[in-house]
């Protein structure tokens, strides 16, 4: 099996390529799916590392009781301290954050953060030492690509978060194609191996954006490549669109507003063809065949 | 701290608020450290109506500095699907089951409660009247004749008991209290989420899929507070106190004010396990207040 | 960002929220200085009711975290002295006057309106009315009929803008900015303080000498953005908004929900100057946001 | 005028002796009293220094801005930061603190603080270069003891913060008596120059209440003392009903729960035996014959 989950995947790996046969259901809630099961309750973590990628902040904390996460999963974070207040402001709710790294050989969690409002900013005061609240391992996580296709990852700006675990996981991938907006921002780049890059400024790579890359690497190996991508909306949107005009599959790691992640609220619903789903238990990964659009109400900044 | 209402033996009075906590999904996300550690004395499912419903559209979430503001709208594969998927699996879960329902005319209101009249499985009803009877127009829960006129007709139909959770917008919740105990409601729970709206920062038009919203959270905790002590003044049934509880402090203040149980809301999002740590400290504290609780 | 309310020009929308500011003791307090950057482009003064009023009993205050609940319980020197000590001094602030009154029948309120009729000082009333009509027991604010039959008797007694200060406790508050409308109001004012409580910690009695309060502040701004949209909604005339104020954008919020004039009431407490604040960074996302204002 | 108001008073000092031809009005809310007007609105300020005495924390700030306060004037502070939320937490509203030494010579503003809830404790949290929300000065402060007497200062616990700057203001005053719980607490009588102490442990100084103290000083010298106290509300009851008993007139410093502290929220009334008035306008410094009692409800801890 050329790309299974590697040993990495963590202590339950499915028995995925089966799971494929109806893809419209691989990432279904079916309720028998076997899962991980994320420990009950939120539990306090310590603060290991804190280190700059360009625009973007890594925060590494040690998960002493907790699983190891599939790639794609997501943990709900909130700072031990000043989540809820600060003048009566936001941070209230936990925010999601996928999984950059999570090597099977330690209990060490990787996350990649943009500072984009309130509670990324208080997460990005965190210091080693200080200590942070997680629930998790969510979520469904990518499924290895379908048999005889090879995983081409596509990222853009924070989303190449989840694609770097993957490729952690997956014991081959073509090479990764990643978007960013200008030159700062693709300093991150590094966190993924041998990725060609674009920006939408040409400070950086190629100048577009990364659906251009991916047309080149696409072309003529349309049955050989199955794309997981992860980014803004309108990237997602962009490689939604490519995917289905080429008949490629493609796993889509998307982002709505959550409140609590785990299937309590029915907050972060998006709508799929066959309706609405809560992201934070039938995804955060979809199938881009489930939708009419990547574009979600209430995301993007 | 065992407790009893209306004849159910509780082992402590944290439940859950209906609506904020789907046990089916927790147990495919936290597996049986789920039930082995569940943390309410009773579940209470969302609520139920007849049809399915979608809900509203997304976004439906929006955080305040004190609290969140949903229009989930009350999405529900509806009583059939309720029935056959998730009564089963709630069944299993090991505290008492109460099941929520709404209904958008008293005769659909009626056929929800016969459905669960017999069904073992069930061990109370707690029926949602904050939404309009679509053929007076008038939330049902808003207004005492309008309410007394619905139980009278379905109070009847089953010999469960029967807790009617009360609409918070109203100009007079303790008369509308009233009118359900003397209409034969078994006990009243509230406070149910406070009307409430964001906007857009940018464009300036409404934020939420549904326009406006309910507000939950710590930023109702007094107003839940106030009219949980004014209804218990008001009737001789159990009350069921919610709103804002986020510490054993709160559930304490929402039982001297009245309330024979407490249910958790807003919390449980920030913390799945916190009505452990609610119970916890509340009965922490119920040692040391033991004279003024007894 | 000149604005005009009821054929009054202002200099900027942003108003004080009455009994949230006492122009008279921030003088003494503060001298010259408060009259030389004095922040609300009108001043609203604090509830006048006819005869003199102690106020509730201390302690008053209760602060959450993310407001305040206060039993003041309109303490006013009455009408007389109000006339007498307070109407000449608030002549000399230096911008339009808002007299605030309440009465507790409509004769009451007929009486104070009569006082203020023709009083060269006074631009505008606001009428408060939260508060019970004694005869008939209904809070005057909180039902379209009573209101109606109130405004019907008062309305006539003056040719100045009648300002309604309507009760956000009220199952439906459009329908009674709309009674308010037909029976001739000039513009409704909104968010007065919801009903809220607080127990002492140890004892669990009720905190406030009133026993219950009312809750202000950042925990109601959504309930009040919610209750100025839809009573923007409802009516033609001018809406002024309240409830929570803290910061430009909360004004502008209030503003695209279609409130014409904003007050600051909580939020004076925690820095008298505000409102000044308030209107400086209203002023910014104005210029920021014009096509969606105009 | 052997004890009238010191240099050091202020910008503006009071012609004080006349002022208390009428006693029950001294402390009344006299439109025309002069007042030393504090700058409209809250202004920032720098702490400068931080010191542990005993029990109690001295916050020094650097108040450019700012009039110099009258002994027993108070000031409203706010951390610049993180007040209003931790946790949707309280502090939200400012709080009150009495001006424990201004020397006139410098801009410099002292405060002890005691340590009973979120707001104090937010404040002993502050380090000098942190920033701290000020209004004031405000209140009416202390009145110079009546012709031919001298004042007895009397104080317990954190309540010793007006009488330093007191004396320190004034020219003459005899042997300030001070109680406190313990001996810990105690040691911050040093701020206090040449105080007699008592403890309720007798763990330092007198085995006793400071109204022990009290009586002893004032035996016989009934016509030549005016008392001023501050502390907390069963001390200051004691102090009353001893004064009352023996004739004596006394001012004294009250707490009530504020919202405001300069009249805007008619939180902070007091019962007299005239009426409820507002103690951060017509106070906090109350003759103590204007009381039934100075055990207020709502205050004490
Ligand atoms: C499954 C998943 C995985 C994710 N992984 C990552 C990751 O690896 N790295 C990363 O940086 N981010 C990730 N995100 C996004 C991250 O969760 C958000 O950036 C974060 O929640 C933003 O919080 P904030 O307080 O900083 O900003 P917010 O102010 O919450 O702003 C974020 C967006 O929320 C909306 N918004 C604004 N105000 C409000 C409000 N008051 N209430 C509700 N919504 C509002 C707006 O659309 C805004 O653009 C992920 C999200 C999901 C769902
Ligand atoms: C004029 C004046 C001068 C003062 N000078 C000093 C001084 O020099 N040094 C000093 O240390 N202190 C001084 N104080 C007292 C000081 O203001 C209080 O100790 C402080 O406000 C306490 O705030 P906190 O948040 O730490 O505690 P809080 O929790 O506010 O507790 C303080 C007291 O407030 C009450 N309380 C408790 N919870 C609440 C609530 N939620 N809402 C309202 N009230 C509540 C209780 O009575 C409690 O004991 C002075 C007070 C006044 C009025
Ligand atoms: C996201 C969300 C969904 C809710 N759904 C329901 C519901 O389906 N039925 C219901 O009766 N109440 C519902 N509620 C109201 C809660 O049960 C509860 O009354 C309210 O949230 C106040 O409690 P809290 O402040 O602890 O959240 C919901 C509340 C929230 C926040
Ligand atoms: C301490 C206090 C006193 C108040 N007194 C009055 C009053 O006398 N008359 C009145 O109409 N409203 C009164 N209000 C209500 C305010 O005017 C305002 O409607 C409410 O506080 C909401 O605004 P905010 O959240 O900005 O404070 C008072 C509010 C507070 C907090
Ligand atoms: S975030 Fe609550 S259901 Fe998905
Ligand atoms: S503290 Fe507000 S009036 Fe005194």
């Amino acid at each position: 099996m050329s790309a299974g989950p590697a040993a990495s995947a963590g202590p339950a790996p499915r028995a995925a390529p089966t799971a494929h046969a109806a893809p419209a259901a691989s990432a279904a809630p079916a309720a028998s799916a076997v899962r991980t099961p994320a420990p009950f309750g939120r539990r306090a973590v310590a603060v290991t590392a804190r280190e700059r990628h360009g625009a973007y902040t890594l925060l590494r904390c040690e998960d002493a009781g907790g699983p190891r996460p599939r790639a794609g999963q997501f943990y709900m974070l909130s700072a031990a301290e000043r989540w809820g207040g600060g003048d009566g402001e936001r941070p209230f709710l936990p925010r999601a954050f996928s999984v950059l790294r999570a090597p099977a050989e330690d209990r060490r969690l990787d996350f990649l953060l943009e500072d984009v409002g309130p509670g990324t900013r208080r997460l990005d005061e965190l210091r080693p030492g200080d200590r942070l609240h997680v629930v998790g391992p969510l979520g469904n996580g990518f499924e290895p690509p379908r048999e005889r296709r090879r995983a081409l990852l596509v990222g853009g700006g924070v989303g190449i978060a989840p694609l770097a675990i993957w490729q952690d996981q997956l014991e081959d991938s073509t090479r990764p194609l990643l978007g960013f907006r200008d030159r700062a921002r693709a300093a991150a780049a590094g966190l993924v191996s041998s990725a060609r890059v674009a920006t939408d400024d040409g400070s950086f790579g190629h100048h577009g954006v990364v659906t251009d890359l991916m047309r080149q690497e696409i072309a003529g190996r349309e049955s050989e490549i199955e794309v997981y991508a992860c980014g803004p909306p309108a990237m997602l949107e962009a490689v939604r669109a490519v995917c289905a005009e080429l008949a490629i599959p493609a796993q889509l790691a998307l982002e709505a507003g959550m409140a609590c992640g785990f299937g309590a609220c029915f907050g972060c619903v998006v709508p799929t063809r066959a309706g609405l789903v809560r992201l934070c238990l039938d995804g955060p990964v979809l199938d881009a065949d489930r939708l009419e659009s990547a574009l979600l109400p209430g995301t993007g900044h | 701290m065992t407790v009893e209402l209306c004849g159910i033996a509780l082992e402590h009075p944290v439940i859950n608020a209906s609506g904020t906590f789907d046990a089916i999904a927790a147990r495919r996300v936290f597996g049986a450290e789920l039930i082995e550690r569940f943390p309410f004395a009773a579940f209470v499912s969302k609520t139920v109506t007849l049809a399915p419903r979608q809900g509203n559209p997304p976004p439906r979430l929006w955080e305040t500095g004190s609290g969140l503001i949903n229009s989930i709208g009350l999405p529900t594969k509806g009583l059939e699907g309720y029935l056959g998927e998730d009564l089963p699996e709630l069944a299993e879960l090991p505290v008492p089951l109460i099941v929520n329902v709404m209904g958008f005319t008293p005769a659909e209101v009626g056929e929800l409660i016969r459905a669960f009249a017999d069904r073992p499985e069930v061990t109370a009803l707690e029926l949602n009247v904050s939404c309009p009877n679509v053929e007076t127009g008038l939330v049902m829960g808003a207004d005492p004749r309008e309410l007394s006129a619905l139980l009278e007709r379905v109070r009847p139909l089953t010999d469960k008991p029967l807790i009617v959770k009360l609409s918070p917008n109203a100009t007079d919740v303790p008369a509308v209290a009233r009118a359900a105990e003397r209409a034969g409601a078994s006990a009243v729970s509230l406070i149910n989420t406070l009307r409430g709206m964001a906007l857009h920062p940018r464009s300036g038009a409404p934020w939420l899929g549904g326009g406006g919203g309910g507000v939950s959270g710590p930023a109702v905790r007094s107003v839940a507070l106030a009219q949980v002590y004014a209804v218990a003044e008001a009737v001789e049934i159990p009350v069921i106190g919610m709103g804002g509880v986020q510490r054993g402090q709160d559930a304490l203040d929402l039982l001297r004010a009245g309330a024979t149980l407490v249910a958790v809301g807003t919390e449980n999002f920030r913390d799945p396990a916190a009505a452990s740590r609610i119970t916890a400290e509340l009965s922490a504290l119920h040692g040391n207040s033991a004279p003024e609780l007894t």
